[in-house]
């Protein structure tokens, strides 16, 4: 295992614990916005991190550079997605955002 | 470790698929079916089927979710079905666990190890005039199959458009809000060149006409769903020539070579990759519009016993 | 049992869940649904048996049939979407037309 | 290497799954939609690790073709969400 194969394999674990954070926050977190918080999390760093650890083991620039293109499509989309689901919901439905007090 | 994912995966098949069907609330069967959509790309993935994988992501996760999500404001929320869940015989369901069975022993039967039709491809696949086997399979061995698939998707598409005639045009200023029409403008250029790049690709890996057509046709819905652009109206001549120019030009190249002395959709050799080339940009335009016309431009219906869709 | 056959086994169970989906509902857009899933797992039955190649490369004719396949399913479901569409219009315009115009005349039908 | 990238993708499908409890329990429906956007990330990410194994490169393209089409369906779900009489998104109030 070179030290670069240590590296990526960091990034991994990384991105790896990242997605983990973000499903555990979809599914802990009280209320849509915070879930929204957490979704975008997995966007952008479990994705970040899972394609900068398979771009250096991979060899070639150009797998490189279409898994950087595909998290920065990742990342347009998401950041949209954020935002217009916060409008709908907050729009729309009316789910009232969290008051802070602790939910049975 | 590709044990476990192969068979947590398969696993987890059926049980998402008894999932989406369980669920009484509509809106939430249909978000369990896109999830359904991705996980069935991953298997195709797994079943080492990319071209599957690309369809079923384009066309399944990607145009049936928005479709259907599009619907649910037409159809009521909570379907009257409750009385079904009683209806259910025993003798009905031991009737299913036992036809279950017996598909999964006959499936297993099969010999572990035919070779199928691979070798046979193989040995011909120069003459197919394109280096990737599905393409060469799709677009000349079987390019029959493909024709007919074009009629079905341009019969489905007029039967859609026949069905809601009322598609009133709204007003494609009236949505000139910033978030979407950014994110329209982002999307537009990255999805035409998508398209492009899958359809040169389809020549030698996994890509082509209908992938290609599918992200058009992904672009297109959002500019529909932003009011960006009205729906395809079948009585403007563009619509009608994007519709047709896909089925003319593949009957055309179909039909050409009767002429010459040979069979039906046999492509010449020399000529095979470019006409398979140019057949398959004008199918990515026709199914692109056709995949286009499945979106209504109707409102859904505001009458007053249904309230809130 | 080789993955091909996992995933076979796996296509035929969604096969017949679908079946009973189609069977057990009676709303339209569910049994689309239902329809939709049970092409699916037929589908997942030809390609795993596809990949039994011994010599490891897939045999192509299979997966070009499926392609074609889930391009005929998205086309019935479009339809079959459509048609759902027009009986919810449908029976939206008679519920307005039955039920009596309220105090100041309501909405024309 | 191979083994630690199936393991991972192995650990996300894991997460999908766990997602699933929140589109079960999910009260709203904006939650469940959430949660459809999580796995198509995590789609995404399982994609680009198996297609990091040889003769899989053509399954980058479908994480790419993933990544793009997700808008897609958002669109759809702000325009069902919103309900359909107001323009979706549109900050003006929504016309009566």
């Amino acid at each position: 295992m070179s030290p670069l194969d240590f590296l990526s394999a960091a990034f991994l674990f990384g991105g790896g614990a990242f997605c983990l954070a973000g499903t555990v926050g979809v599914l802990r977190f009280p209320d849509v916005y915070c879930r929204l918080h957490a979704l975008t999390k997995v966007d952008n760093l479990g994705l970040g991190l899972v394609v900068v650890g398979l771009a250096l083991q991979s060899g070639s620039w150009a797998t490189a550079l279409k898994l950087l293109l595909v998290w920065f499509f990742v990342l347009i989309s998401s950041a949209f997605t954020c935002q217009l689901i916060a409008r709908a919901a907050l729009r729309g439905r009316g789910a009232a955002p969290w008051g802070g007090r602790r939910e049975p | 470790m590709d044990v476990l994912l192969d068979g947590v995966l398969a696993l987890c098949l059926p049980l998402l698929a008894w999932l989406v069907l369980r669920t009484e609330s509509l809106s939430q069967a249909v978000v369990l079916f896109v999830a359904f959509g991705l996980l069935s790309a991953l298997g195709w993935a797994r079943l080492e089927a990319p071209d599957i994988a690309l369809v079923e992501s384009a066309v399944g996760t990607g145009l049936t979710g928005a479709l259907l999500m599009h619907t649910l404001s037409w159809t009521e929320e909570t379907p009257p079905d409750i009385r079904a869940r009683g209806r259910r015989r025993p003798w009905a369901l031991l009737a299913v666990a036992a036809s279950t069975l017996m598909l999964g022993w006959a499936v297993l039967a099969l010999p572990a190890d035919s070779p199928g039709l691979g070798p046979l491809v193989e040995a011909r696949r120069e003459e197919s005039g394109v280096k990737h086997p599905v393409t060469a399979v799709l677009l000349n061995f079987r390019g029959y199959d493909t024709l007919l698939e074009i009629a079905v998707l341009l019969v489905a598409a007029l039967g859609a458009r026949a069905v809601n005639p009322r598609s009133e045009r709204p007003t494609p200023d009236a949505g000139d809000d910033p978030l979407t029409g950014e994110l329209f403008r982002m999307m537009m250029p990255a999805l035409l060149l998508v398209a492009g790049y899958l359809v040169w690709v389809g020549d030698h890996g996994p890509g082509g006409a209908f992938q290609a057509g599918a992200i058009l046709a992904g672009g297109g819905v959002v500019a529909l769903l932003t009011m960006r652009m009205g729906p395809p109206r079948l009585s403007s001549w563009q619509v009608r020539w994007a519709l047709l120019t896909g089925p003319m030009l593949f009957i055309g190249v179909a039909v050409a070579p009767l002429f010459t002395g040979r069979r039906l959709l046999e492509l010449p050799r020399p000529y095979a990759g470019t006409l398979i080339f140019v057949v398959e940009l004008a199918l990515t335009v026709t199914i692109a519009m056709v995949l286009l016309m499945f979106f209504p431009g109707t409102r859904p219906p505001r009458a007053g016993a249904e309230g809130e869709p | 049992m080789n993955p091909w056959a996992v995933y076979a086994l796996s296509g035929v169970a969604m096969f017949s869940v679908g079946l009973v989906g189609l069977f057990s509902h009676q709303h339209v857009v569910k049994r689309i649904l239902a329809s939709n899933i049970a092409g699916s797992g037929v589908l997942i039955v030809l390609v795993a048996l596809a990949r039994r190649a011994p010599s490891g490369v897939p045999d192509p004719v299979p997966h070009a049939l499926v392609l074609t396949g889930i391009v005929v399913s998205v086309s019935s479901t479009a339809l079959g979407v459509a048609l759902a569409r027009r009986m919810a219009r449908l029976r939206a315009d008679a519920a307005r037309a039955s039920e009596p115009p309220p105090g100041s005349g309501g909405e024309g039908p | 290497m191979h083994e630690l990238r199936t393991g991972l993708a192995f650990f996300l499908l894991l997460n999908i799954l766990a997602g699933m409890v929140r589109v079960i329990r999910g009260p709203t429906v904006t939650d469940r939609f959430i949660v459809a956007q999580l796995f198509g990330t995590t789609g995404v990410g399982v994609l680009i690790l198996l297609a990091a194994d040889a003769g899989r490169d053509a399954l980058r393209d479908v994480a790419l073709v993933f990544a793009l089409l997700a808008p897609v369906t958002v669109v759809a779900f702000v325009r069902f969400a919103v309900g359909s009489d107001a323009a979706p998104g549109s900050d003006k109030e929504p016309r009566p």
